[in-house]
């Protein structure tokens, strides 16, 4: 296949201030911010070209990021923006895919899409603003909703157990799973950048307040708010004896049951391996029918199919 | 055995109807009849059903073969084939009198003392098991039968063998020996024994130099994406979609590109629309219960005005309704089947080969309007067997650009003087500013917006694109009668019946015309036009007349020009429309006044 | 204060704009107002905005009260209430010429060399921080303004103070008495010394002696189908459906019902489903890209013959559009959207009374007909109040029984003689063979049958209940004249503003007629006779003109009665019609025919 | 709500052959045969109301189980019947609810509704036929098509991680999940037997062999076919020694850790827990609502609350 690209000028430095698009709709206060804030800086280190970066979403408060970041950008629909971002990411292994939502675009709705994006290892990077309620449609219960919470669709307190997102994630195969909290930027950046230097299918969970329907829900993880922001503890393979506790990142099974721990848990890289992304497979079926065929041009390879069917 | 005993008979237009069981490997003798033909220049089409156990069950392979133009699989046949007693006794009320029985003595008994028919009973399963050995007699049968075939018709030997060592090849060389034993038995059989004459074919009035490619309708339509440089796509499988997925999935690596099975439908058309947005035109498709699920996506790619392909392999509905069977129900769903004014472009091919022409024009359309496009095809066309002339390729063949050109300062994603055309991502555009596509109702900049007379604007945007490609659509030809009694309006696989209706139809040639609809939205202007010339108008679809006793088709034509003399010829009875019932139902809707057409030969 | 220096000013209906933020809690003054018209037997509607981002912003509440009939929100206000420049700035030019201009002297500096209205200036904010103390200014705002406002209307204090009371209840003792503070400073504001007279409602004309019932329209479907006896529910939250599944998550448990909130509205339509199968006739809901989602499941409700109610609350289309403004884009999905022939039936409410009693009608045809019921409502319907009679519901109330009465041997889930009525699981059958549901196609046992002639006979039976159905629906009556120039034809929530069209118009009465169709689908019989006595038909709907440049139901009435003088008066900006929008469109089509209609007084 | 149902004859015994309806059309040797023979067996055990037993479906060769089994029955939509089955139960505790389906129907299109039943813990037996394959749309690739294998969707071999059915639905909060093989009924029977006597979502991973288009699948857990057929050893807590390697049925960490044995792992009851379920939680609401409202009729219910809108 052939591209028709112009070729490159000089670039200008990508800022925060060139990044910026529409002032955000959010309510002020809204976690969401933070996480936008952390996302113009972390862009600004990595200062891929600009034309490159794709910033897709989903349907909700958190989704409305494609407006607010200056690059490419995608609004689709409600929970299908990890399928939609597979197409842009599997045909353009030039382009740096992201994708944003919250957690009912990414937990109820969009659920099963997560998991079969992560058991592929599609290459990108999805940010879940995880706030425990719908925010957009004004305070219904969401996956992430305690029990006990109280919403417009639950006004007496919710009774579902809600899912857990490092075990879902850890059991879907994503190959990048972290966990942070909108108040703590630099935490956020730091997990930002693991996982966009991740190859494959990276995801952040950042518990992200919503202050119109929940607030003070994450609190608990907030040292500001008397909560505490306990960091997962790396394994060194340094051969110490303190290193025999520490999280080995590439250990799944342990990876879930950091998971099982006591709200508001633990914060940090809970899971990172890696393993050959669909992007990789599929260019490597590409690749063998392409040798196969002796690379043939498209049309001696129609040609060819023709004259089989004669 | 000397030929001299038996008559020979030119024969130009015979339909033969294999049944047995779908074990039996019918289709593949199927299969080589009709490929033989392809390769003699004739015509042929088949028709075939598919049991609906999944361990198999009674099954027909039909084919029809001619010197002349064939149109369809045949109302009757002039030679059946029974396997087993149930096939002789669900069959042969389908044979023409006069017609000939061909059955296996060991498993059928027919009633010889009925003289309409010619008998001619041949122990099938016996002879194989003589000349392959007994254990192999299921796998030979078939072939032992395409032997006998070739004697009774004169057919190119040669041509078949050759047919059958490309086929089985990769099988390796023991099978093709035991085939070719098999296929020597039955061409050895002294069919002259039994039966008085020998037919041969005519050769093919139109030989054009050109040669034809033999293949089904789904080989077809994935063909004719591939020439129009579609190199992404994904889909999750249904019958009788997902044999155009498969071949995708196999093919589209060679040409560099990807084809990716997902969870379900909605993930297909999401990932479609994702492969569109960065650039690379997409298809997906599904059949009835998944084209369904994509009604949101779809609508999505409307508002956003991302092109991509869906193709709707149409089946038998509502609902799970009847997956082997054909049906023309979706056609109302591809054009009003989401939410919200969702202006998109729904095209139909005639037959297996505008399956391809067909896929290219999707391609065409979706990319210089920036629209989804619907393929409805059917089951019977994804099924069936057509020869026809080799498409140009070199002509035809699209070089799939990924256009990255740089854009300047002033571009708008959906700019009002212009039909949109997206700059994917990778794009540069000059002074950065770069645009959101959204589903949101937006300004011309991508950004959401309420405001009342933008989405007034932007409706009308999207709407008038398709009345703009409406004007570029040429006006259909009629076949037959120019003016007359009665026009016949079709769409999709009833071409061939319909044209059939007319054409072969000499006594009444003067009076009735066929007008097919490729384009059905937008539909070609014009029209009324044609209409006006013909007294009657009767829309003829494999769909149910409805609470108001027309078809969908119908209830477009019928909303758009307030004539009431449209009317509906239909039926859901999961058949492809015979040539008989065509005319017996443009008797019924006449009266007396077209009472004699039944004079067609077919009554 | 002496009233004796003001004149006192009789007024029969006034349309009051208030214009502000949503976080002003102007909502709130609005429904103090329409519930207390309620109270009064006045007539009244409200007409609200929403503001686009999460956060709050620009927004108005509208309220028209009346002592005669008040069919819409109203083309232009009386009297204007501003809390900002913007809001001054963005509303004035729908203030009549005379009207009075209320304004916070704090943040508003109006143009007062324009002379075209009154001006009130008031300072607002000071007066409520002065009375209230300065932190709880905004919350305070409002109220205060109810006040001022039932000093100028000489509203019934006592029923107000009830009102506020009974809302603020369970918020504490505390915020009821700050309310009250905040009212009293109002309603003791000196407006004599700016305004020169006050106004009073006359006594309502029809007092009936029922009393009336205020609400939106969600509330009022919400209310319709727990009368029906519907008990059970599932949904997935989208505005503005969410307003009815909220209340009934709420309300239902009271009943000894459920109604559950899941993961999608896949799951939401498959659970109601499951629901209507075990005996209990179940709704789900949703708007636009939810309603899309529902269309595959919907289809094998009608496949299977399962009783359901699904609400598509419409909004702004296609895709996610336009989330708060209203639209009627959804009428062709609502019958075609599913693949294949799914016969279903459409039902769709006039005003917000008649939300309640479509749910009423959409339960009993589901249930007589054993089959899926669409109720499309929009959001003007589901956001406005209004009052009316309160319903008998002692006559009207639904034992929701469960009925698992024995079958006797012979019972067929699908016999052809019969509308299908299943036997829920729990249902004893005499002989012990039980049936299956299904959406493969069937015989009359519910066996997958994949028979020819059994999949015409059984597509036909899935439509004959709704000829059947058309049988007995009334044919709706014609408002204003019953024959003559023009007859406007509407659905849904258009038809407040036709009546006022056509009856408003006393210069034209005689030429102008208004039909107003409830059930769409199937639509009753005899309409053609209307048609035939007006010269010119025009569908009004709030959908795109489309291709042909006609409307969703233009589209139904022109393919059934092929009458050419059907045509469409569409609009697509998200905002419902005004009278004048109405006549000015009949007057674009008519020509000069009807120029002289402009005599109307909105122009 | 009232009910109008017919009083009770005396009950003819429930018997295989009068639970049999029409004969399978699935393929000779379809390992879906002995699963179907297996339930007729275990209800013969139970002896429930006949009219009570509910057998619902979605899509596939498995999914068209309710035809087979003479009961009330439903056959539902692709994907689907999780929810579809959950109004059938929510709404009528007084039924039997059992779901049957393939792989493709329970972990692709219907993943999502899987893991959302799961936690909310509807009451219902759902019995998953997985033969790693679509038989019913004649061999693609499922989501627990191992790496490699050949299908019509990959025929140069599966690329795509499958996912692991006994970690999902570890994950997805299930409180009765079992694992079993089509060859072995009496183990077969037992993991019915418990699971229908469990209240809550228990789900039974069936290995059930496609003998057209993935023949031999399954025989590494077939000791008839040299493969061993390995039972999880449950935990007794009598206290000896032995007892601490057994598998605590109720530890959820330790079912996840069991299902990532090798293939062809383990069999036998993964994970039990009592929870409540919606079924009970619903109730428990309407309890609540029905005392607060001091049980009144519906009419002076409907009344109170126009009272409230006038
Ligand atoms: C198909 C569909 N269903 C429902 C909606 C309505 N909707 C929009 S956003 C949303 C959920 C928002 O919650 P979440 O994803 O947690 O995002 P948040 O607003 O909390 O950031 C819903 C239900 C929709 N737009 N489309
Ligand atoms: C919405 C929809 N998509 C696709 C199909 C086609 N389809 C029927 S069954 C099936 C999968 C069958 O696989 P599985 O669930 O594993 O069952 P099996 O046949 O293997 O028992 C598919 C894709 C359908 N009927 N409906
Ligand atoms: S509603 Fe909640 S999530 Fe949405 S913008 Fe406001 S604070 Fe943020
Ligand atoms: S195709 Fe496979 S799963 Fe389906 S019936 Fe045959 S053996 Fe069983
Ligand atoms: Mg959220
Ligand atoms: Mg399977």
């Amino acid at each position: 296949m052939s591209t028709t690209a112009t070729p490159e000028a000089p670039r200008e430095k990508l800022t925060k201030k060139i990044l910026t698009a529409d002032h955000p709709t959010w309510c002020p206060g809204c976690g969401d911010f933070a996480v936008l804030h952390a996302f113009y800086k972390v862009l600004e280190k990595f200062q891929f070209p600009h034309e490159n970066i794709v910033t897709l979403a989903g349907i909700g408060c958190s989704s409305r990021f494609p407006y607010f970041v200056n690059t490419h950008g995608g609004h689709f629909i409600h929970g299908r923006a990890v399928p939609f971002a597979t197409g842009v990411s599997l045909a353009r292994d030039d382009l740096q895919v992201f994708v944003f939502g919250g957690d009912g675009d990414g937990f109820s709705i969009g659920g099963n899409h997560l998991d079969h994006g992560a058991r592929k290892n599609v290459n990108l990077t999805y940010v879940i603003m995880d706030n425990f309620v719908y925010g957009l449609t004004k305070k219904q219960t969401s996956p992430t909703s305690p029990i006990g919470f109280r919403s417009k669709t639950d006004p007496t307190g919710a009774v579902d157990q809600p899912i857990n997102p490092m075990k879902k994630l850890v059991t879907s195969g994503a190959t990048f799973i972290a966990r942070t909290h909108a108040t703590q930027i630099k935490h956020m950046m730091e997990m930002y950048q693991r996982a966009i230097n991740h190859n494959g299918f990276s995801v952040i969970e950042c518990l992200s307040e919503c202050v119109e329907f929940y607030a003070g829900a994450f609190d608990a993880g907030n040292p500001r708010k008397g909560g505490e922001f306990n960091l997962i503890d790396e394994k060194k393979f340094d051969g110490t004896p303190e290193d025999e506790d520490r999280h080995d990142t590439s250990d799944s099974m342990a990876a879930y049951q950091l998971a099982d721990m006591e709200w508001p848990g633990i914060f940090g890289v809970f899971y990172e391996k890696d393993r050959p992304t669909k992007n990789d497979l599929e260019n490597g079926i590409i690749k063998k029918a392409r040798e196969k065929t002796k690379e043939a041009s498209d049309l001696e390879l129609l040609q060819k199919t023709f004259n089989r069917l004669k | 055995m000397s030929e001299s005993k038996q008559k020979k008979e030119n024969v130009n237009d015979v339909v033969i109807r294999l049944a047995g069981n779908s074990q039996d490997g019918i289709q593949t003798i199927g299969g080589f009849l009709a490929r033989l033909a392809g390769r003699s220049d004739q015509e042929v089409i088949t028709y075939m059903t598919i049991p609906s156990t999944i361990s198999g069950g009674p099954s027909i392979f039909q084919v029809r073969i001619g010197s002349g133009e064939v149109l369809s699989a045949g109302d009757s046949a002039d030679f059946l084939l029974a396997f087993y007693q149930h096939s002789y006794e669900e069959h042969l009320s389908f044979l023409k009198e006069g017609g000939v029985l061909i059955y296996d003595t060991e498993y059928v008994k027919p009633d010889v003392d009925d003289k309409r028919f010619v008998y001619v009973g041949v122990p099938i399963t016996g002879l194989t098991i003589e000349a392959m050995g007994g254990s192999a007699k299921d796998k030979g049968k078939n072939i032992f039968v395409l032997g006998l075939l070739a004697r009774m018709f004169s057919l190119n030997v040669e041509k078949l063998r050759t047919l059958m060592s490309e086929k089985l090849l990769n099988k390796g060389e023991d099978v093709l020996r035991n085939v070719l034993v098999a296929f020597d038995a039955g061409y050895g059989y002294q069919v002259d024994n039994v039966l008085d004459r020998y037919y041969a074919f005519e050769p093919s009035k139109q030989v054009d130099g050109k040669s034809q490619v033999t293949m089904d309708g789904n080989q077809a339509m994935t063909l004719g994406l591939i020439t129009a440089g579609i190199r992404y796509g994904a889909g999750y499988p249904i019958t009788p979609w997902s044999s155009i997925m498969e071949a995708l999935r196999s093919e589209l690596p060679k040409y560099g590109g990807k084809f990716i099975q997902v969870e379900d439908e909605l993930a297909a058309i999401s990932m479609a629309i994702g492969f569109s947005y960065s650039g690379n035109l997409a298809v997906t498709g599904s059949s009835g219960p998944g084209i369904s699920l994509k009604m949101e996506a779809l609508g999505w790619a409307v508002m956003a005005e991302i092109p991509v392909i869906l193709i709707n392999v149409q089946r038998g509905g509502p609902s799970t309704g009847l997956p082997t069977s054909v049906e023309q129900s979706d056609l109302l769903q591809a054009i009003y089947g989401s939410h919200g004014d969702t202006p998109r472009v729904v095209l139909s091919p005639k037959n297996v080969e505008d399956c391809f022409y067909v896929a290219l024009e999707a391609a065409r359309i979706a990319k210089k309007y920036s629209t989804p496009v619907i393929i409805l095809s059917d089951q019977a066309l994804a099924t069936r067997i057509e020869a026809f002339d080799e498409p140009n390729l070199e002509e035809l063949v699209v070089d799939p650009q990924l256009n990255l050109k740089t854009r300047p300062s002033d571009y708008l994603p959906y700019s009002m003087d212009k039909i949109t055309q997206h700059a994917p991502p990778g794009t540069i555009i000059e002074g950065g500013k770069y645009p959101v596509v959204t589903g949101l109702e937006h300004d011309e900049a991508g950004h959401p917006s309420g405001n009342p007379e933008l989405h007034m604007k932007m409706t009308a945007k999207r709407r008038e694109k398709l009345q703009i490609l409406a004007n570029e659509i040429d006006i259909p030809e009629v076949h037959g009668a120019q003016e007359g009694d009665i026009l016949f309006v079709g769409w999709g696989s009833t071409y061939g019946p319909l044209r059939e209706a007319v054409l072969g139809n000499t006594k009444f040639a003067k009076k009735l015309g066929h007008l097919h609809i490729r384009h059905l939205h937008p539909l070609p202007n014009g029209l009324e036009t044609i209409f006006s010339k013909f007294r009657q108008i009767f829309v003829v679809e494999m769909n149910d007349s409805g609470i108001y006793g027309y078809g969908q088709l119908a209830t477009l034509l019928r909303a758009r020009y307030c004539n009431s003399s449209i009317r509906s010829i239909n039926k859901t009875d999961g058949l492809p429309f015979k040539v008989r019932e065509i005319l017996e139902g443009a008797k019924r809707l006449s009266g007396d006044a077209v009472s004699n057409y039944s004079a067609y030969p077919y009554e």
